[in-house]
């Protein structure tokens, strides 16, 4: 027998070595250390219910144990073979005890259809792909199905984009294929620029002929015989699978011409981004494949109808093909059964920031943020306060406490203020500066800016400068109308996407942290202690004992006071570089 | 050069891949042959899932375990890379996380010659789309 | 902007005439071509551009425009070893800015500059896609995880040893 | 054709499919202000990047404010152009473009025809917010011989960039860098003058701001003037006439040339000269280069270039000295009218009054920028001094007859100096496209048959068609003739005839749409392209009405060779008439 103990940061907290060692103990005691041992593993990702203990092999799952409970689990469960009642996990919605954590409904929060082969197949081997029905989609559409009844499956598997914006794809098919020309082209958007989400890189490294086989079938459907992926010279790895894959394709004859023998042709080749986040953005991004600066242009008219070489084109990102496989094959029906009314199916989600189990995850839609952040993702990290996740990238915006139940599907975000984006979720805790994160966005959006339209090239600028104005303890009340102000009109009159979002990660946080604004502006104070101009070192003459350390360490000689006597510090020399923080080891030094 | 040329082709073919890690699986060494994935995406190399998957290779064949080691791309758990797979005969698969060399001698050690499970286990919380 | 001046050898003109080529002189290629050129060149400093748009056939002003326009390509040398700190949000809200502190101050550089002995350039990119290793530092093509300020020194360490 | 209805303003109207919602609330009268668009309707160009975002109207249903330039009207739209929401974020976006944007409004060349200073009037901007510690993208400034580019002032139109590449396909300018650095640049921010530019001056004319200037030479101008040593002549080239009024506010179209002789007068200049007369001058000589190059063709001779190319635009001999290098020897190499004018001046003329040529300073009035860089060529200088010294635009001189108190609408017509002052109609066409080539046509034709023409206008050569050919009957030899206006044209025809797929014996080429009544240095059409049609009709009118139409009938040409050249294409002529050309292509290939 083994008693799987969890490790994870979260129950370390609530004192699982402990349980592990009385574990121990107890079996070393009862003369069964050989009979069952214990081991100390990653995360349940379970942690509000924290500390696990999960016996093997029955499956049974004990929840919030303490380290008293251990002789009763020793002597109860592996002496006696009776299962600690009280112990064992409730279902909330049940209300009924667990016994086979195989039937925890925590099992279910995590589907995996995107990422379905990553993690298990070799990428570089077509064979696993095919063992694992790889390209039976393609062979079904072919030689069964139309064009139009394929898009009819993709229509009502209610499948929307992954890439942001979260456009039906079967209706993007359509269109593209009702728009008559000599040649169209399909293009895998895997110019990935959001930071901290990596979901597409993970595809095309971990299953690369997903998105191949994907490609094809809509070459198939809206009848372009070629293929173009633009995907991030950052991406080495990515890039490499993807070329492995495609050869091993030619050479199984799946991509060519006459695949499987229906006459059907399509082929496909790679384009590199350059690093230009707006790149993102479809029509940027056929400029960009056309060898010019990724400007975005306006729409209509849509790629659908004039894209690539001026030609229909049908731009989709790498979740979005990697998911159209499994619909092909298990029917629309299955598809739509999962996820929400009008967000059907799963999303991947890159977990990142403050949180325990940073990593890539697939949810069904629909699932809480909370389930997401707390369950999923194990809760944040140094047992410190939650205070937001930022969703969507630089697009999205910043949700709170009040948002973690709402369910997460492509409108809820929006009414809430933010999008889905293309999947990153940074959390931050109570130390994150929520200013500063506005302001570490809108410094990206300057970046990555193209410069075309003047609210982006200039406003995003100037949302940057009013943003540092007030980290820095200079900003006014008015100035927080401004902001509002011209971040409504960017949202309002920028071109394209980049510029329509920027703006969003102001406006959350305006909504949603407004004090933590005003306490910049008015108190000329950073409640998260993040924003350096507006933080004070003091010397707390009670506990200061004047041993001098400080005054000897600091580096603008800020510091007085003579020994064994409290000291000072002179705001006005000071440099607040934290040196007599570091160095006093009587706890004086307060920062206020 | 094996083409596929038809739909009808690419089902015999997927039925002889499959019976093919059937019979890895299930076949005749099937008593003592591991299967070991390692995660080898970008997060996964970059924390030295590569040396990891050298290691385990030369290891194994040192130690003269029937093992069959391959790459795989990023299972989800970027906390703790390097991620590895390992699959007994005739049990489930487990995945251990924060894999280094002394780690892996520790898997191979204990787990793969005796069964003992070891520290670091990562407890898999998805459903597989083959569940439903 | 500053610009290296750089005296092309008939060799390198040859070679720059050679991967054009290899994508049929097709100015829809710009960038394909420039990634391959700034791959042989380590930069692409004015006159290799000039080349490219002689062979493209198209204005070496609109090189200049693509050039200009993506952040992957440079103008300027990069050191030996080439520091890229990941400035995205994941590294960014786990300490990044605090690490990229120390790199500039040990080296004494500003962001796009390289160190006066040509050892080290220092840039900023977004978003490896490794953030389970937050924050991370790719020198060359390793990629350091985790990286403390602390730690900096030691990663440095390595390569001032090298020498 | 198929049509949309929809509603703007609450008014109904009914456009065609594609129409943007700019043109049909046109239609209604209802005029958006618009700072980026630009069409030039009678040339096929429209620049409508929707980069400045001026023109946003409020769709309905739509989430966010639609671009009307370049937003097409779609069936049952109900489009609001002044509502709340629209003023605000109109004067919001004008208020970020004003906070980058450089204030020296009083001192800026554009003063007073600057377009962003008209939108900022519109819109009632009164002060920018924050402008105290908002950042301003700058940019080391430009001075070419011909164009100043001073691109703080830059708000990202890309009407240059328009012009220069897909217009002219000069591609000297193009968008550099990325996001608040943007800006139309040459190839690595250098100076236009290390570029391909041809200063057609295209740029400086569609520029709404001062981003792109003329360089000007009136303050020089006024110091010869000045200097009682010299004695200073000026000649007007013919577009000039046609378009100054303009700047006094007469209508597009009407002729000033009595008016502009005696402002001229009044300003001080010693000789009140005309281009014309040089026009004329240009005719003998390539009229008598092409009958020359056709005969030793038709005689059998395999070394004769055909078809031979004008050489009067200096734009043009820029574009094909940085393009058609291999084909260096095809265009005429009579020098342009400008440059005969200056060495006739500084010869002949001096030698008239008795002075040496450094006493004489000739100063040009053109409807062009690259004149001001042709007349400072090597080539065209004795012992460095110019044969034209300064070269001002059609702009320059009416700043300048403001600057000397000149009330030009009162001023009575006054006629020309002579003898360099007096020309045909022949040489009036050289400024519109066509012209110079009708030109030659009228004296070729005569030269070549002995017969005196019975019908002067050849309309078939006129137009505004970027490209256009036609064939004359020399007494039964059929003469092929090709006409371009607009670089990108010229290129298109030049390429045809350098990979043999056309057969002229004769191609005109001006490098503005137009020709030179759409040249760099006219009033600023503002997107008009109206204008450029009413000079041209000018230009015929004047034609039309002066006595002698033919210049080889011109007494002062004919009494020029007599007393001082001899014949056309004399070695005199040649030494002083003609020039080569140089190959300008960068050669990338250094060891």
């Amino acid at each position: 027998m083994h008693l799987l103990v969890c490790g994870g940061t979260g129950c370390r907290a609530s004192a699982s070595d402990s349980i592990a060692e009385k574990l121990k103990a107890e079996l070393a005691a009862n003369n069964l250390q050989d009979e069952a041992q214990v081991i100390q593993t990653g995360c349940f990702g379970f942690c509000e219910k924290g500390p696990i203990v999960k016996v093997l092999p029955d499956n049974t799952f004990y929840t919030q144990v303490k380290p008293e409970d251990a002789p009763e689990i020793v002597k109860e469960h592996i002496i006696k073979g009776r299962k600690v009642e009280r112990l064992l996990y409730v279902d909330p919605a049940k209300k009924q005890k667990v016994e086979d954590s195989k039937h925890m409904g925590f099992y279910r929060k995590q589907m995996r259809i995107a990422l379905r082969n990553c993690g298990f197949i070799n990428p570089e081997n077509i064979d696993e792909y095919i063992a694992r029905d790889g390209y039976q989609a393609l062979g079904k559409v072919l030689t069964e199905l139309d064009p139009q009844q394929t898009i009819d499956i993709i229509k009502k598997s209610g499948l929307r984009g992954r890439g942001g914006g979260g456009f039906p794809t079967g209706i993007k098919w359509e269109i593209a294929s009702k728009n008559k020309a000599d040649q169209k082209y399909v293009v895998c958007n895997a110019d990935e620029g959001d930071p901290g989400a990596f979901m597409d890189r993970s595809i095309l490294e971990g299953d690369p002929h997903s998105v191949i086989e994907a490609m094809a079938i809509c070459g198939y459907c809206i009848g372009a015989s070629k293929g173009l992926v633009y995907i991030r010279a950052e991406y080495p790895l990515a890039i490499q699978r993807l070329r492995i894959a495609i050869n091993q394709a030619r050479e199984y004859g799946l991509l060519g011409n006459d695949i499987m023998g229906t006459g059907f042709n399509f082929d496909i080749n790679l384009r590199y981004g350059a690093g230009a986040f707006v790149c993102g953005e479809e029509t940027a991004l056929i400029h960009s494949m056309e060898g010019l600066r990724g400007e975005p242009t306006n729409k209509p008219p849509f790629p659908a109808e004039r894209g690539y070489m001026g030609k229909p084109t049908n731009v989709n990102n790498v979740e979005t093909f990697a998911n159209v496989p499994p619909i092909i094959l298990k029917g629309a029906d299955w598809y739509s059964s999962i996820g929400t009314e009008k967000s059907k199916g799963t999303k991947v989600f890159a977990l990142a920031g403050k949180i325990n189990n940073v990593g890539l995850i697939e949810v069904p839609m629909g699932i809480t943020l909370r389930e997401v952040i707390f369950e999923i993702g194990g809760g944040i990290k140094n047992g410190k306060k939650f205070k937001a996740v930022q969703t969507g990238g630089p697009s999205g915006g910043c949700l709170t406490e009040k948002h973690l139940d709402i369910p997460i599907d492509f409108d809820n975000l929006i009414a809430a203020g933010s999008m889905m984006g293309s999947g990153g979720m940074i959390v931050m805790d109570e130390d994150d500066c929520m200013v500063s994160v506005a302001k570490f966005y809108l410094d990206f959006t300057v970046e990555e800016s193209c410069g075309k339209c003047s609210p982006c090239r200039i406003g995003n600028k100037r949302l940057y400068e009013l943003l540092d104005r007030i980290t820095k303890g200079e900003g006014t009340l008015e100035d927080l109308d401004r902001l509002r102000n011209l971040s409504h009109v960017i949202k309002d009159t920028a071109l394209c996407g980049l510029g329509q979002t920027s703006p969003n990660p102001v406006l959350s946080t305006l909504d949603n942290f407004y004090d933590e604004y005003v306490a910049h502006v008015v108190d000329k104070k950073c409640p998260a202690g993040q924003c350096k101009s507006l933080l004070r070192y003091v010397i707390d003459p009670e506990a200061c004992v004047g041993c001098t350390a400080c005054a000897r360490n600091c580096p603008v000689n800020a510091i007085s006071g003579e020994r064994k006597k409290p000291h000072e510090i002179n705001p006005d020399i000071c440099i607040k570089c934290g040196a007599c923080y570091e160095k006093c080891k009587f706890d004086a030094i307060r920062i206020i | 050069m094996i083409k596929v040329k038809s739909l009808a082709d690419l089902k015999k073919m997927r039925e002889s891949l499959q019976a093919k890690v059937d019979l890895r699986e299930k076949g005749e060494a099937a008593e003592n042959l591991v299967q070991i994935k390692v995660a080898m995406a970008t997060c996964g190399i970059a924390s030295g899932a590569k040396v990891v998957m050298d290691y385990l290779l030369e290891e194994l064949e040192k130690r003269g375990i029937n093992a069959v080691v391959t790459q795989t791309g990023c299972m989800g758990y970027c906390y703790a890379e390097p991620t590895i797979e390992v699959k007994l005969p005739d049990a489930d698969a487990i995945v251990f996380g924060y894999v280094d060399k002394k780690k892996a001698d520790e898997i191979i050690e204990k787990y793969i010659k005796n069964g003992e499970l070891v520290d670091g286990i990562i407890p898999v919380n998805y459903e597989s789309i083959d569940d439903k | 902007m500053s610009h290296i001046k750089l005296e092309l050898k008939p060799e390198q003109v040859a070679k720059i005439k050679e991967i054009c080529k290899s994508f049929n002189n097709d100015p829809g290629e710009l960038i394909n071509v420039l990634h391959r050129t700034q791959e042989t060149f380590g930069y692409l400093p004015a006159e290799v551009q000039e080349v490219v748009a002689a062979e493209l056939n198209i204005p070496v002003a609109k090189v200049y425009g693509v050039v200009t326009f993506y952040s992957f390509f440079t103008m300027l040398p990069k050191g030996k070893h080439p520091i890229s700190i990941c400035t995205g949000t994941a590294c960014y809200v786990r300490g990044a800015e605090k690490v990229l502190d120390e790199f500039k101050r040990i080296l004494n550089v500003k962001v796009g500059e390289t160190t006066p002995d040509g050892n080290f350039s220092l840039n900023c990119l977004r978003c490896v896609g490794a953030c389970g290793l937050a924050p991370v530092v790719l020198i060359g093509e390793k990629v350091y995880g985790r990286v403390s300020p602390d730690g900096v020194k030691d990663i440095l360490k390595e390569y001032q040893e090298q020498q | 054709m198929e049509t949309v209805k929809l509603t703007i303003d609450n008014k109904q109207v009914e456009v065609p499919k594609g129409t943007t919602i700019y043109k049909a609330a046109k239609k209604l009268g209802i005029d958006i202000p618009v700072l980026c668009y630009m069409e030039l309707h009678d040339l096929g160009v429209e620049n409508k990047p929707a980069g400045c975002r001026i023109c946003v109207v409020e769709v309905e249903g739509r989430r966010n404010l639609a671009p009307s330039c370049s937003t097409a009207c779609i069936e049952g739209m109900v489009v609001k152009t002044h509502t709340t929401r629209v003023i605000n974020a109109r004067r919001t976006v004008m208020e970020l473009i004003l906070s980058d944007h450089p204030k020296d409004c009083l001192t800026c060349p554009k003063s007073g025809r600057c377009e962003l200073q008209d939108m900022a009037i519109k819109l009632g901007i009164r002060e920018i917010p924050g402008q105290e510690y908002a950042e301003m993208s700058t940019y080391r400034k430009d001075f070419s011989p011909s164009i100043i580019r001073d691109v703080d002032k830059c708000i990202m139109c890309r009407r240059c960039e328009t012009m220069c590449n897909e217009v002219q396909t000069v591609g000297a300018l193009s968008a550099v860098n990325r996001g608040f650095m943007a800006v139309v640049a040459p190839a690595f921010e250098q100076d236009l003058e290390k570029s391909p530019c041809t200063y057609c001056g295209q740029c400086v004319a569609v520029c709404p701001t001062g981003a792109l200037t003329e360089v000007d030479h009136t303050a020089k101008v006024i110091r010869a003037i000045a200097d009682p040593n010299k004695t200073v002549l000026v000649q007007t080239a013919p577009a000039v006439r046609a378009a100054l009024g303009e700047e006094f506010g007469l209508k597009p179209g009407t002729l000033v040339t009595g008016k502009m002789v005696a402002a001229l007068r009044q300003i001080g200049f010693d000789y009140i000269f005309d281009t014309d007369f040089a026009a004329d001058l240009t005719i003998m000589e390539e009229g008598t280069e092409l009958l020359d190059r056709l005969t030793r063709f038709l005689d059998g001779d395999k070394s004769v270039k055909l078809p031979i190319l004008t050489s009067c635009c200096p734009a043009w001999v820029n574009f094909f000295e940085h393009n058609f290098t291999d084909m260096l020897d095809v265009p005429s190499s009579a020098k342009s009218p400008q440059q005969m004018f200056g060495a006739i001046a500084k010869s002949y003329f001096a030698e008239k009054l008795g002075k040496k040529r450094e006493e004489l300073v000739v100063v040009s009035v053109m409807p062009c920028l690259a004149k001001k860089y042709e007349c400072q060529r090597d080539e065209f200088k004795v012992d460095g001094n110019p044969d034209v010294d300064f070269s001002i635009t059609t702009r320059e001189l009416a700043h300048l007859i403001k600057e000397f108190n000149i009330n030009f609408e009162e001023l009575p017509d006054e006629d020309f100096d002579r003898p360099l002052g007096e020309s045909t109609g022949a040489a009036v066409i050289f400024g519109a496209t066509g012209g110079v080539i009708e030109a030659a046509v009228r004296t070729a034709y005569e030269i070549y048959t002995g017969k005196s023409l019975s019908k002067i206008d050849f309309t078939e050569l006129r137009g505004m068609e970027g490209i256009r050919s036609a064939t004359i009957d020399f007494n039964g030899l059929p003469i092929n003739i090709g006409i371009a206006h607009g670089l990108g044209n010229a290129r298109k025809l030049l390429e045809e005839v350098r990979s043999g797929k056309a057969n002229f014996h004769a191609i005109e080429v001006m490098a503005c749409p137009g020709g030179c009544i759409g040249g760099g240095g006219q009033p600023l059409h503002h997107g008009d392209s109206s204008i450029i049609k009413a000079r041209m009709e000018a230009i015929y009118r004047e034609d039309a009405g002066k006595p002698i139409r033919k210049s080889h009938e011109n007494p002062y040409i004919i009494k020029l060779y007599e007393e001082f050249l001899g014949k056309p294409m004399s070695e005199k002529a040649h030494h002083l008439l003609h020039t080569h050309y140089f190959n300008k292509k960068k050669d990338v290939y250094i060891k």
